[in-house]
This record gives structure tokens, C-alpha cells and sequence, in this order.
């Protein structure tokens, strides 16, 4: 049984996170990465930074991993996040999730990425080609920036 | 029942609007969540939040009406972006 | 773009099916792994044995990715499965699919392993802990055999 | 229009059953995959056949009634256990 939240700086490593939910008792194995890429509504990207309040974005990665983990039978999930600046292609984030059936993996995968997106304390500031910098938030895509006119927070 | 002074701890787009990563505000003994906004709310640069930022309570999401004491490691929790 | 089926008898690398779908336009890479596990059917397994009309089944793979990548937009997605003799833990297929926003991407997999697992003409024999082996199939979960009483074609 | 020899490939148990990977068979002019699948059921083994096994023509999935030529590539399809 690995259940498992983790908070990194160093790239994430497929083969790693892969090897974590290995066991001869898992038919299905699925990888999620999350990765910069070079386009957010309409603009180009050339890298994003990412920060968090680390000990609660752990706790919280903890949290969901036991959550569904639980909820879904499913006894080997690791999540991984990375913080820093990270160029196109890197992956900012990890999830991989082992089970007998591939059914289970599917949905617990999906559920941990959404669950992540809603909660974990994590920020993103993107680069553009324009040389500017902005914080953006993940819920309808709009501006998680302070300036006058920002919406009313996501939860 | 004295008067206790909480360290706030801001992130991201937070700490960019009150210049700092944390703060320090005086709360009267028996203060809650809600009233940790109300100071914060008085710094410079605090009217760059909105109207009802997040609060973390000991690392966990709290509401207005939670209470908070000394030694809670308070944080207000700008719109999350992880993924 | 890549919309691509193989057939292959080295084992699947997922390093290089990541590579073949990343591209800086996707936001969310999903790979998922179908693995040689110990037990099917309440039977302890020690290895499975695939064989398949390659021709057809090649043709068939690459007609669901290009019917799936077609029908939800998905433009780079990669289909593997391996023949011959694979241990546990061994991975049997592995799909990999990119695509700037994670939904498609998760629809995607799903859709493809099921269609794979209904239509693309390959077989298994699994060996098990007792020394016999034995022909199975996917669907229902019945036997494949052909001895007395075997069930109706799944399709 | 003259009779034909059509060759039918066997695979995994279909293969075990009639004791060959493919097999052929004489089928008259205009014939059918049912016509095939009549033929194929007269050799020894093929009772361990289902009553209707999938059969392709050309790599494809054909039905009982698809014609069936000099030259096709004509297979009999076990039930699949890719994934």
C-alpha cells in the first residue's frame, strides 16, 4: 500500500512515480502529467513559477491521496507537485495511481487532479513572450491577480 | 483575557498586495477568523484582497466564525492555481 | 501531430511513448499501462502468452486512433501493444495521449482501451501457478477455450 | 465461373481446435462467408468451434453474407483478449 503526497523541486520523474504503484497485484496502471505549455487564454507562455504554503499544500496532497485512495478501493496513488520555474514540456505535476482493474484507476486518477485543482495551496505565476508576469488561478480561468475588478474567490 | 498578537502568513498574489509574506496583528482575546480579516483589512494594501479571502487555521481551511488564539499559524489563501 | 498504432516485441518504454505525444501545445499527458498481473479469476497467473493476426490487429489499432482522435479532437495519441511472452508486472499495451486540456485527454485513454479490448484481434493464454495454461478472453470474462460448453462470440 | 480455393487463417484456439494456423478450402463461384464458415465446420475439430465465430475478409469484419473472392484474405477471429 503506497498512498502518498509529495511536494518537490527537482523534475518529476515518470519512471519513478510509475515504479512507486508497481505490484504484481495491479493490471492497470495510469500516469497523469500536468505540463506547461505554451498557450493560456489566448496568450503565449514561455515558463510558470510555482509556489506554495508548502506545509499545508503537503497535508493537503496527503489528505487526498487517503481520501480517495479510500473512497475508491484504490491502495496505490502517488501524487507528485513541483515548485520553482518551470520551461515548456516540464511537468508541474505527477499523479499515478495502480489497481487490479483499470476502471478504478481511471476514475481515481481524474478525481485526484480535480480535487488538487479545487484545493491544494498551490500558485502559479505565468511568463509571457510579452516579457510581463501575471498570477492566475484555476477554477474559470480568470485572474487571480489583485489588481481592481478581481472576482470573488473560487471556494 | 489579554490582547495577543497573531502572525498572518500571506502567498503569492497576497503578498504581492500587503508587500510582505506575513504580518503581525493585535486581536482581542477571543477573536475569530472574522476578526483577523478586519485587521488585515487595515493595512496598506489590503484593498487590493477580496471582499472575503480565504483563511487557513493551522493549516486547515476555516471559516469567518472559527476562532482563533495564540500560537494558531493563520494564512489567508489566495485563489489556488496547482496542477 | 501523432495518431499512431504499433505492434511491438520489446517491451513498452514509457519514457518514449511520453515523448511521442509531448508537444509544447498540451497541457495534460496521460499514459496508461496494462500489466501482466498475478491473479485472474481467483487463479494465481505467472505469465501471459500474446499472440494476434498482426496485420489486423496493426490496422485496427490505428483505426481507433485515428476514430478516436477524430471524434474528440485529440491529436496526438499513441497505441502499443507487445506480443509474445511477458512476465508480471510486465506491461502488455500502453497508451499514451496528450492534449492542451486534461479531459480530452482522460476521455481519450478511456475510450481507446475499451475499444481495443473489444475489437483488436489479439490473443492470450495465460500460464498459471499449476502449470496449465489456458486461452482467455476479454469481455464477460469467460472462458475462450474451445472446449465443450464454451459461450456465444462476444461480439 | 469456376469452383475456388479460398485459404482461412486459424489463430490461438480456433488454431488448437482444427490443429493448423490456416486451412484451405473449395468454395463455388459467388460463395459467402457462410459458405466459408459450412466448409471450415466439415473438418475434424471444428464441433469445438462456437456456433457463429467472428470471421474477417481483408482484415475486416465481415458478416455472413459478405462475398467471398479468389485472393481474399479470409480468417476466422477467436474471441479477443487485447488490453
Amino acid at each position: 500500500m503506497t498512498r502518498v503526497g509529495r511536494i518537490v523541486t527537482a523534475p518529476i520523474d515518470p519512471a519513478r512515480l510509475l515504479a512507486d504503484v508497481s505490484r504484481p497485484a495491479n493490471g492497470a496502471i495510469l500516469l497523469f502529467l500536468g505540463v506547461v505549455r505554451d498557450t493560456n487564454d489566448g496568450r503565449g507562455v514561455t515558463g510558470i513559477e510555482y509556489s506554495a504554503y508548502e506545509a499545508m499544500a503537503l497535508r493537503e496532497l496527503q489528505a487526498i491521496a487517503d481520501e480517495v485512495g479510500e473512497s475508491l478501493g484504490v491502495d496505490d496513488l502517488v501524487i507528485e507537485h513541483r515548485l520553482g520555474e518551470l520551461g515548456l514540456l516540464e511537468a508541474s505535476v505527477g499523479i499515478a495511481v495502480a489497481h487490479p482493474h483499470r476502471g478504478e484507476a481511471y476514475d481515481a486518477s481524474r478525481r485526484v487532479i480535480e480535487e488538487l485543482k479545487r484545493r491544494v495551496p498551490i500558485w502559479k505565476r505565468e511568463h509571457y513572450v510579452d516579457g510581463t508576469r501575471q498570477w492566475v488561478a484555476n477554477a474559470s480561468g480568470s485572474s487571480a491577480g489583485v489588481a481592481p475588478g478581481v472576482g470573488p474567490v473560487a471556494r | 483575557m489579554h490582547p495577543m498578537s497573531v502572525t498572518v502568513l500571506l502567498f503569492a498574489s497576497y503578498a504581492d498586495a500587503l508587500g510582505a509574506p506575513s504580518l503581525s496583528v493585535e486581536l482581542p482575546a477571543g477573536a475569530t477568523v472574522a476578526d483577523v480579516l478586519s485587521a488585515v483589512r487595515r493595512r496598506p494594501g489590503a484593498e487590493r484582497l477580496p471582499p472575503r479571502p480565504l483563511v487557513a487555521v493551522n493549516q486547515r481551511y476555516a471559516s469567518p466564525a472559527s476562532p482563533v488564539g495564540p500560537g494558531d499559524e493563520v494564512a489567508l489563501i489566495p485563489p489556488v492555481a496547482g496542477g
